[in-house]
Order: C-alpha cells, then structure tokens, then sequence
C-alpha cells in the first residue's frame, strides 16, 4: 500500500466529472472509449482482410494457371444479376453511411429508418444470390456434388451462355479445371455471404435498440463500428465482383 | 458533451456521401462496360483498378479514413502492405517455378 | 560402472568408438556440404563461446558482492553497430555459400544417367532406364553421375540419402530431381524423411554404391527383360498414341522423334523445353501443351496410366531417335486407317520431315 | 555486502493487503465471468499448465517409444498421433497463449499504468474461446486423435488419413480467434491505455516485444484459419483447391499454412524476450543496454517474420529463384536475435548482479536462444538445409527455441512476477535448484538430436535403425530429468501460496509500474493514477522515491 503512494504527489486527479452510464469503469474518457473501440474495429478488419488474403491468393494462383477454365467458368455467371448485387451493396453501405450521420446528429428517426433499409437491401442482396446459387446448384456446378462438365465440354448444350459468348468447347483436361473455378466462386461469395448474414442479425438487433433511442444520445460508437464492417464487407465484393464476374466478357 | 463530441470527431455530411455512391455507381458501371471491351493484357488490371478506386473511395469516405488520425491511416496501410506480402511472396514462387530450374 | 547395464554399457564404448557428428561422405556434394556444415559449427561455437564467456565474466566481476553500485550505461552506438553488422556479415557469407551447395545440388549435369523414382505409401519404388526395378533399394555406380527423377502417387514423400548429403521431397502431380556423384562403395541409408502416414518410419531402404564393374554385373543380372522404353513402346501402342503422334505429313499430332530436349514453341504462345516434367503434363494436361499448328484436340490420360505408366513412356519417347520406330508401333496396333499407305508398311528411309518442322533444335 | 537484492518486509508485522484483486470478490462465479485481466490471466494459467502437463506427457511417451530402434511400446499409428497431439497441444496451446496470455494479460494494464485492457469481455471471450479449442482437442484424443502432424500437410491431411482431421482442424480454428483477440486486445491496450507520460519510449520492453508479437497474431493467424477452413473443405466435399489429381496445388496449402505458422514462432519468442529484458535489467540493476535497439529489435522481428516462410519449404519443390529470395530474407531475421543477445549480454556489464531464480532461468535462456536461433541459420541457409531439414536437427532447433528459450522465459517470468500475482515470495533454494535441474535436463534431452540429426536420422519416426540409439537413449534418461525439473516448480507454487514469505510490493526493486502497487494488486491496479515522470529502467529514480518514502515514514 505503501508504494502505491508514490505517486500522489505527481498524479493526475482521478477522472471524476459526472459519467455517461456508457462510459466503463477502465477508461478515463468517452473519448478514450470511442478510440479504443473504433481502433479494435479496424485491427479486427485486418484480421479479415488476412481471411480473405488466403482466398485470393489462391484465386491468383489457379486463374493463371487455368485461365480459360476461369473465363469459362465466368462466363456462367450472370453479369446482371452480379451488377445489379453490386449496386445494390453500394446502395446499402450509402444508407449505412447515412445511418452513421444520422447517429451522430442524434437523429433517432432517420437512424431507424437507414437501419432498416440497410437491412432491406442486405436481404436483396442475399435473396439475388441465392438465385444465382440455384441456377449453379441446377446446372450441377456445385464442387463436389455431382459436378458436371456439360457447359463445357459442350458450350451449345448451354444456349443462354452461347448465345451471348459463343465460348468454345473446352478440351476435357481443362474443363475439368472450371471445377475450380467454382470450388473458389462459392468459397469466396460464400464467405462473404456469411459475413452479409451476420451482418444483417447484427443489422436487426441495432434496429430494435435504436428505436429505444439507444446509438442518438451521445453513445454513437456501436453504429459507426458496425458501419466500418458493413462497408468492408462492400469492398470485398467490389473485388469480388471485377475477379469472379468480369474475368472477360468480350 | 455532443458539441465537444462533434469537434473532436469530424461528421461526414450526407452531400459528401450522395456524391461518393454516385461515383461507386459511376465506377461499377464503367467496370462492366471495360470488361466487355477487348484490351487484352490490359483487361484485368483496368478492372483491378476500378475495384481498388472504388474501395478507396469506400475507405476515405464512408469509411471516414480522410477524416481520421494518423494511427487508423497507419492501420489501413499496415493490413494492405501485409495483404501484399502474402500475395506478391507466394507469387514469387508460383511465377518463378515458370522460369525453371534456374 | 556395474551400476550400469551392461547392454547400454556396451552401447556406449561402441558408440564412443565409433563418434561421429556426420554420416560418411559418400558423394562429391558431401566433402563441400560438411565444409559449409564445418564452418557453420564452428561461428556458432565461437559466438556461443563469446557469449557464455561474456556472461560468465560478467556475473564474477559485477556481482553484487564485488560491484555493489551498478553503473548506468546507455547504451553503445558503435559496439551495438559491431554486433549488428558482423552477425550480418557472417550470415550474407552462410546465405551465398549454402546457395552455391543448393545450386549445385539441383542442377544435374547434362551427362548425368536418370534414374526414376516412384514414392507410395509406404515404398518406394526405383525404375533403372534398363527395365531393372527394385523396391526400397537402389543401386548405384561411382564415379558417374545420377540423376533421379521422382514423383509421388500420393502423398509428399522426401528421398533422403544421408550419406550423400541429398534430399528432395518427391510430390504427388510433378517431377522433380536431384543428382549425386557416388564416390565410396558400400550400402548407405535411405529414409523417407517427410512424414507421409502410418508407416512413415519402415518407408526405408538401402542405397547400394557399387564399382562401375560391379554395377554392370548387378544391371544384367537383374534385368526383367524388358527395357523401360520397350515398356512404354507397348503402352504406346495400347494406348493408341500413333493414330496421331505417326509423323505423317497430315499427322493430327506432332512427331515425337527428337523431341526430348528440344525447344517447342506452344500455341498458346512462348516456348518450352521438352523435358521429363513438359513431357509428363503434356500427356497428362495436353491442352496447357500443345505445340504450335495443332489443334488441342489431345484427351488427358490422367487417371487412365500409373506414374510408372507415364515413366515408361517418356522413357519411350526419350529414346525416340526417328520415326521409324512409330511406324513399326502403327502397324502392330489395329488402328483405323488415318490416311493412305498404313497399309502398305512404311519403310525406315520414309521419314516425315514435315512433321519435323513443329520441332526447333 | 548481502548477494541478494530481496527485501521483504518485516515478516512478523506483514500482511496481505485485504483488499486484493484476489479477495475483492468470491465464488466460482465471480472467477468464471470476470472481466478483471488479473483474473483472466490466473484462468489462463491453470489452464495453460494444464495443457502443458498433457503435451508432456505425450512427450514423455515419445520418448518412452524411442528409447529402442523398434517399436515396441506402441503401434507406429499411435505413435503418429501422439507426436501429432503433442504438437498441437504445445502449440496452440501452451506455446503460442503461454506469456501473452499469463503474464502479458496480467501485466501489459499494469505496466502501461491502466486500470484493465482496452477490451476486458473480449478478453474473457478469448479465454473461452481458447477453453473450448482445447476441449475441442483433448476430445479428438479421446475419440481416437489424429495423425497428420501438427502441419496438417496435404494432401495427406485432406485424403490419406482417416483420423479425426475435422474436429482437429475445427480445435486449432478456435484457438486461432482466441489468439486473434488476445493480440487484438493488446494492441488496442497499448496505443490507448497509456498512463499519463508513458510515452512509447519509456515503455518497459516488455510491451515492446508483446507489440510486436500481438502484430503478428492479428494479421498472420487468419491466414492459418482460411488454410484449415480449405483443408477441411477439401477433406468434406473435395473442391480440389489442394488436390493435385483436381489440378489444386498442395504446395499453396504450405505456403498458406507457414505464412502463420512461421510468424507464429516469433508470436511464441517475442514475449519471452519481452520477460528476459526485465528480469536482466531488474537483477542486474542496470536500464537495458541499448532500449533502443531492443525495442525496435522485436519490431524488426515481426515485420521480417512475415517475409521469410517459405524457408520451411526448400526442397519441398517451391522453385530455386524463390529459394534464394526467401533464404536471404532468412538470414535478415536472424540479425535483430542476435542484436538482442548482445544488448543483454552488455546489460550485465557493471551492474550488480544477483542471481536469483528468474536470473538463472534468463541465463538459459540466452545460452540455449544462442544456440538455437545459430542452428536456425544452419536451416536458413539453402544448402545445408537440404541435409538437415526434416531429421532431427529441426527438432532440436526448435525445441531449443521453444522449450529452452520460450519455456525458460515464461518460467523466469513467472517466477519473477510470482510475488506480484500472489503476494507471496516462492521458496529460493528449491527454485534455484529446479533451474539448474531443467538446464541440465535439457541439454541431456534436446543437444544429442542435433547429432542424432546431423547423422541424418528422420523426424517423426517410430522405429529407426540401431546406430541412432545410444544418442536416443541420452535424450529420454534427459527428458526423465526435464520432467522432474518442471514438476518441481508446480509443487513449490503451490506449496508457497500458504507458506511462502509475505513479498511486500516490490520484493525485487524493480522499476516497473506494476511494482508501485500494492502485491496483490486491487481489481484496478492502482490507488491513485500512476503518472510516468522518468523513463524505464530508471533505478536512480527508484532509489530516490524510497529515500522520500523512508523520510516520509519516519515523520
């Protein structure tokens, strides 16, 4: 205890203003708090940027080793389904944009309101992929389940793709090689459907707590955080969407 | 304490924010309309670029990265320089083993 | 010492008798990897000796009895420089001369006798160009250089020859080589030293060094009768390869004659050099492989021939110095008719020039 | 003059301060839902030492197998696993938790002058979820195990063996966040919990080197976890992105796999160097020789950690160009090691030296670090790879910097901070026996595999050939004396958590913030906010303040 003294002489007053109930025990500051929490956001964000670091190295790899599997397997893809998706993302990181504004303007309303259409447009954009993952389940490009050459080795067996991209067949061993293409199509718009679900729970817990008023009086940390995630989760599929959709299209 | 809060921290205004998801707009359709344009060896690496103007744009802006302090800067720079490693170091070996044995 | 049992006792006068820090140098590489091992050994000593000496004579001359009142130092730009720059040093002279034994190591000379190795769980098995095989066993002249070719049916195996300082992974879907110039008879080990499953521990065999005389008497002897490249002959026929690959002017495929260690310019652009690892994929993978002015119309034998399959037929195709012997190999399979005078025999004076073209010396 | 620098007070009057981070509050409960970093530091530390006895167990039995050229106390697939679970277990999870997790959680708040990390739920989180890894993994021992290796290499992890690869992979997976979070949450601490004049160059080295590895545990370990998700994706439904019949690539699984796992040797070292920095600086009653150059060391070491992975796989058929490169970046590495050794070699000169445990445990450690970051060279270096890799000098290497330099750390470290964390002094003489005893059992284990290594004797085998045993059975006759010198310190602990010397706050004269309170410390650190008014290390500020204090107490 007595050691513990030693500083008194030179020490800073404890903090001791009145605190927002937020504030916790450890942190000196709001300020402090906020810093803290929006700087663990973004060295978590790295953390993801390394996760999906793993996926486009592979993507690299196997594109330049079997590129025409790749433009194939691209070209089965639906270019307008992917654009629409990726106006639809933008759009909702732009209302989650403005839900952050809304929070820190206190405006308990509009934040309700950007909240949800967020959510919205997060849904739509799940509900677009899972029609293009039908389409894929029903033509058998699924990895590992009963995958199917056929589009390949037989481009006109597939006339919606032929028409427009007149591919021609490609020989057995590289066709066998779209399987790959597929294998990294699903794993890395799967997982980035998964961060979208999750996203979208979290989405539907702070719409409820914002209609309490919870993120407009001051505490606005939680919103701004969760729109640092959203918007990373846009950012991906930006590149997912030049990589996986757009390998060539002439 | 909100008036403090608003000086300490800069709020992005929703016209900064309409002009930047017009310009993500903007950019997604000129991806897709460079993708059907032959340019050959150039094709991916315009397409790369959009992406990366665009995330850029999501970043600085609606991310508030423009705004912020030195250290989230510093944090940005430190996990694309580290997603650069991982890639351009493992494509030494894959571009290299091209090459052959020496 | 009777505390002792007399086994391990035993163990240990033989061992002491027999101390060594290194297996016998067996191979030309060994003398110049020990020296390197040598050197590396000995800085390390030296550093530990400066080290432990530092400490130790630091500990005696400033411990709290003799030195009562530490005296604070910074810190010493130019000592910390020193030890900065001279560990630099000594490793960037470690780094060249371990690249110089790895040069050396992975790249064979031209003359080098090839020698395929087939690693699975849990054996390997050995493939001498003569049709001699063996399993968990090789053997190998001195004074020649060897070069083995390895490949894996499963797993990553490595092929590790302690006595001659070489190793190298054998990998499932590609070849790589190593090479080694045995120098001192006798039987040496070998090990399977990446972990490769169950048996990982019994994937081991012996290395046998043999005099040049000896060896050419272990070759006759243990021939099976078939060379390597007859092997693949046969395979070639059975697989139908010559419908394409006959060296007729319409031919759908390139002739083979020459074509091992030849530079071929690809369709899709560049040039390669036709090698064991080119000539391996381009049965396996064609399309990634085709020659300039033939269309890819190759099927992928993946999964229809072993990897002894495909060894047999690059040793085929190696040893396939014109066409004639294609055409033999045509008329013994019952293959449509590709164009006029498969019928009739083809005789050795007609060789296809025009096929030749696809191939650039 | 006394040749010890321990000042206790006086026994007959001393007590445990009532109020401690220990008594503040009770039940199981208050133990299993803290947020306190103390508490969550003395949860990981059971814990840790749990796994850890495990992990030495299956080593003892290795060595057991090992002491005859055949296999004959267990079938060579046994074998398999056990080395496999021996390795996993030590890694993720006592390796590479062991002092962030113990000691950094517990002293990173203190030494920075907070009153708890930035993030204390997420750090109760990471113990959970590193629990549940663990579980998850002694579970897969139960059911069978698993008999990759702990590199999971494919493709032999994703279609050769039959074992329990998924619940294996799905145990590292956990671990892996926790560990994320942890670094996450140190990180965090340090940029923005600083007391007030704790300016990053008066920061203990200690938080320097546990910056440094928390770096690498954010960015290098999600790179592991994609890696097990593919490998077990590929083991599930076959996706062919590791499968060479596929057209997959098994090599970019290693790359993927090593771009962790390289790093993460330095995420297990760094904080252990972080410990040896304060223990020769306290008992030798010197400022570390060169802060500067330490410090930006451990930085050194984490960013060129990341730049050098693929030496693990120079004959592994990556291609001779990228050999070259990454054996060059190997041997830049391997300079700020040496720098460090160097400066702690130097702290010692004209200092007064004592030699406590800590001190002799951190003379081990520089001893065999020098050996085994010079046999790291050997390996770095591309042509004497070729015939050392994958025998057991690799083994040797590693457990030279692992067990006699990392173990040895965290065992200094604890008994360093021993009377902080529990307010009671550990007994000296059986301590200072036990070091020694684990420093000559391990040399007697791990010195004869560099030969046996050098002979060319492979890594992972069950049975080998004759000639390899006497040097075999020095190790395991090494590995008995190692076990008793690890058991030792567990007994004395305990035995000294009721009878051991009340320690009084700063039983050693240590600088470090974390000895300006109370032992044990309150649930928030400090009475009053400590202010950083000198710089680390600053013994004649220390002595100056107890002068005050003398005069003050006097009055």
């Amino acid at each position: 205890m007595q050691n513990s003294q030693i500083h008194a002489a030179n020490s800073a007053p404890l903090a001791h203003e009145e605190h927002p109930s937020y504030l916790r025990h450890h942190f000196n500051s709001t300020e402090q708090q906020a810093d803290a929490a929006g700087f663990a956001m973004w060295l978590f964000l790295l953390t993801e940027v390394m996760f999906f670091g793993g996926l486009f190295t592979a993507y690299l790899v196997y594109r330049n080793w079997y590129y025409p599997a790749f433009v194939s397997g691209s070209h089965q893809l639906n270019v307008v389904w992917g654009t629409t998706n990726t106006a639809v993302l933008i759009l909702s990181s732009f209302t989650m944009a403005m839900g952050v504004w809304c929070a820190q303007t206190r405006r308990r309303r509009g934040l309700v309101l950007c909240l949800a259409l967020t959510f919205f447009l997060g849904l739509v954009f799940l509900g677009i992929k899972t029609v293009e993952y039908r389409e894929k389940i029903e033509k058998h490009h699924v990895p590992g389940f009963h995958y199917s050459l056929q589009s390949f080795l037989d481009p006109q067996s597939d006339p919606e793709v032929y028409k427009e991209y007149h591919d021609k067949a490609l020989v057995p061993d590289m066709a066998r090689h779209t399987e790959l293409y597929f294998s990294l199509y699903f794993l890395m718009t799967g997982m980035h459907a998964l961060h979208m679900i999750i996203g979208i729970g979290i989405l539907g817990f702070m719409i409820l707590r914002a209609r309490a008023g919870a993120y407009t009086a001051g505490h606005e940390t939680f919103v701004v955080n969760f729109g640092l995630y959203w918007h990373f989760i846009d950012i991906i599929w930006i590149y997912l969407f030049a990589l996986l959709y757009l390998i060539s299209r002439h | 304490m909100s008036e403090a809060n608003e000086h300490a921290r800069h709020i992005v205004g929703p016209g900064v924010y309409v002009v930047i998801l017009l310009a993500l707009l903007v950019g997604t359709a000129l991806t897709v309309w460079a993708s059907y344009v032959d340019l050959g060896f150039w094709n991916p690496i315009i397409a790369l670029a959009i992406a990366t103007g665009k995330a850029m744009l999501v970043v600085l802006f609606f991310m508030h990265v423009w705004y912020s302090t030195k250290l989230t800067k510093l944090t940005v720079v430190a996990g694309v320089f580290t997603f650069m490693i991982l890639i351009s170091m493992t494509l030494t070996d894959y571009i290299s083993r091209a090459w052959g044995s020496w | 010492m009777s505390h002792i049992s007399p086994v391990i006792w035993q163990f240990l006068v033989k061992w002491l008798t027999n101390f060594a820090l290194l297996p016998p140098e067996a191979s030309k590489i060994a003398p110049q990897m020990d020296a390197l091992l040598f050197f590396m050994v000995l800085v390390s000593l030296i550093g530990l000796t400066i080290v432990v000496l530092l400490i130790t004579s630091f500990s005696i001359l400033y411990s709290k009895k003799r030195h009562p009142v530490a005296v604070q130092i910074e810190g010493s730009t130019l000592l910390e420089a020193t030890w900065t720059i001279i560990p630099l040093g000594l490793f960037l002279v470690m780094f060249v001369w371990g690249a110089l034994i790895y040069f050396r190591v992975f790249t064979p000379p031209a003359n080098a006798m090839n020698i395929y190795v087939v690693g699975k769980q849990w054996m390997w098995k050995v493939e001498h160009p003569g049709g001699q095989h063996e399993i968990n066993a090789l053997h190998v002249p001195t004074g020649r250089a060897v070069q083995l070719t390895l490949i894996s049916q499963d797993v990553f195996h490595s092929f590790s020859i302690p006595a001659f300082r070489v190793k190298r992974e054998a990998i499932p879907g590609r070849y790589t080589t190593v090479w080694f110039e045995a120098t001192t008879p006798g039987t040496y080990h070998l090990f399977c030293t990446q972990y490769c499953g169950t048996n990982h521990s019994q994937m081991i065999g012996d290395v046998v060094v043999m005099t040049p005389e000896e060896y050419r008497k272990w070759l006759a002897s243990s021939t099976s009768g078939a060379s390597l490249a007859q092997d693949g002959e046969r395979l070639f026929a059975s697989l139908s390869c010559a419908a394409c690959h006959n060296a007729r002017p319409d031919a759908r495929g390139p002739s083979l004659a020459n074509v091992y260690g030849a530079k071929l310019a690809l369709a899709s652009g560049g040039t390669v050099i036709a090698d064991d690892a080119y000539l391996r994929e381009a049965i396996l993978n064609p399309s990634q492989h085709v020659t300039q002015g033939y269309a890819p119309i190759m099927p992928t034998y993946q999964g229809q021939i072993s990897e002894e399959g495909v060894i047999a037929l690059i040793e085929y195709i190696k040893n396939l110095n014109f066409d004639y012997r294609i055409e033999q190999t045509l008329n013994a399979t019952d293959l449509p008719p590709v164009s006029e005078g498969t019928a009739g025999g083809v005789t050795p004076a007609v060789k296809a020039p025009a096929a030749k073209g696809t191939v650039k010396p | 003059m006394s040749d010890t620098i321990v000042s206790l007070p006086d026994q007959a009057t001393a007590r445990i301060p009532k109020d401690n981070f220990i008594t503040r509050e009770n039940g199981l409960l208050s133990w299993l839902l803290t947020s306190d970093h103390k508490r969550i530091a003395i949860l990981y530390l059971i814990s840790i030492t749990f796994f850890f006895f495990i992990g030495g167990a299956l080593a003892g039995l290795i060595r057991l197998e090992l002491l005859t050229p055949q296999t004959d106390l267990m079938a060579t697939d046994t074998y398999n696993k056990v080395f496999t679970m021996h390795g996993i277990i030590m890694i993720f999870f006592f390796l590479v938790p062991s002092v962030p997790a113990t000691l950094g959680n517990f002293f990173i708040p203190m030494m920075i002058g907070a009153k708890d990390l930035a993030l204390p739920k997420i750090n109760l989180l990471s113990w959970y979820l590193y629990m549940a890894g663990g579980l998850l993994a002694l579970y897969t021992m139960m059911i069978g195990g698993v008999d990759t290796g702990w590199t999971f290499t494919t493709p032999l992890s994703t279609h050769y063996v039959n074992t329990n690869v998924l619940t294996t992979g799905l145990a590292v997976f956990i671990a892996g966040f926790s560990s994320i979070l942890t670094g996450l949450n140190f990180i965090v601490t340090i940029h923005k919990m600083r007391a007030p004049g704790m300016t990053w160059f008066r920061l203990p080295l200690f938080i320097w080197a546990h910056y440094a590895a928390s770096i690498l545990m954010v960015l290098a370990t999600p790179v592991v976890a994609i890696a097990i998700v593919l490998v077990a994706l590929e083991r599930t439904l076959g996706i062919g992105v590791f499968d060479p019949t596929k057209g997959g690539d098994p090599l970019l699984f290693q790359h993927l796999f090593w771009f962790y796992s390289h790093p993460a040797v330095y995420i297990m070292i760094l904080p252990g160097m972080g410990v040896i920095s304060e223990v020769i600086s306290t008992f030798s009653r010197k400022r570390v020789f060169g802060y500067t150059a330490v410090a930006f060391s451990s930085v050194a070491i984490a960013v060129f950690g990341f730049f050098v992975w693929a030496h693990h796989m120079f004959i592994m058929g990556i291609s001779n160009y990228a050999v070259l490169v990454f054996s060059l970046l190997t041997m830049l590495v391997a300079v700020p090691s040496a720098i460090k050794i160097f400066n702690w070699t130097f702290t010692l000169y004209k200092g007064s030296i004592t030699f406590e445990t800590p001190m002799l445990y951190a003379f081990g450690f520089m001893g065999l670090f020098t050996i085994g970051g010079m046999t790291g060279v050997f390996l770095g270096s591309s042509g004497t790879d070729i015939h050392l890799t994958e025998t057991y000098f690799i083994v040797a290497h590693f457990h030279f910097v692992m067990v006699g330099g990392m173990l040895m750390a965290f065992l200094a470290g604890i008994h360093f901070w021993w009377p902080k964390m529990t307010g009671r002094m550990y007994p000296e003489k059986i301590s200072q026996l036990a070091a020694v005893v684990t420093f000559i059992g391990f040399n007697l284990t791990f010195f004869p595999q560099f030969i046996l290594g050098m002979l060319g004797m492979p890594r992972r085998y069950a049975s080998y050939p004759p000639e390899f045993q006497i040097l075999n059975v020095f190790s395991t006759a090494g590995a008995t004396i190692l076990g008793v010198g690890y058991l030792l310190p567990v007994l004395y602990l305990i035995w000294s958590l009721k009878y051991g010397a009340i320690a009084g706050d700063n039983p050693w004269q240590a600088t470090g913030l974390e000895w300006q309170t109370q032992s044990p410390p309150l649930t928030e650190n400090f009475a009053v906010m400590p202010v950083m008014d000198h710089e680390a290390y600053d013994y004649e500020w220390l002595e100056k303040q107890q002068k005050e204090q003398g005069v003050a107490s006097a009055e």
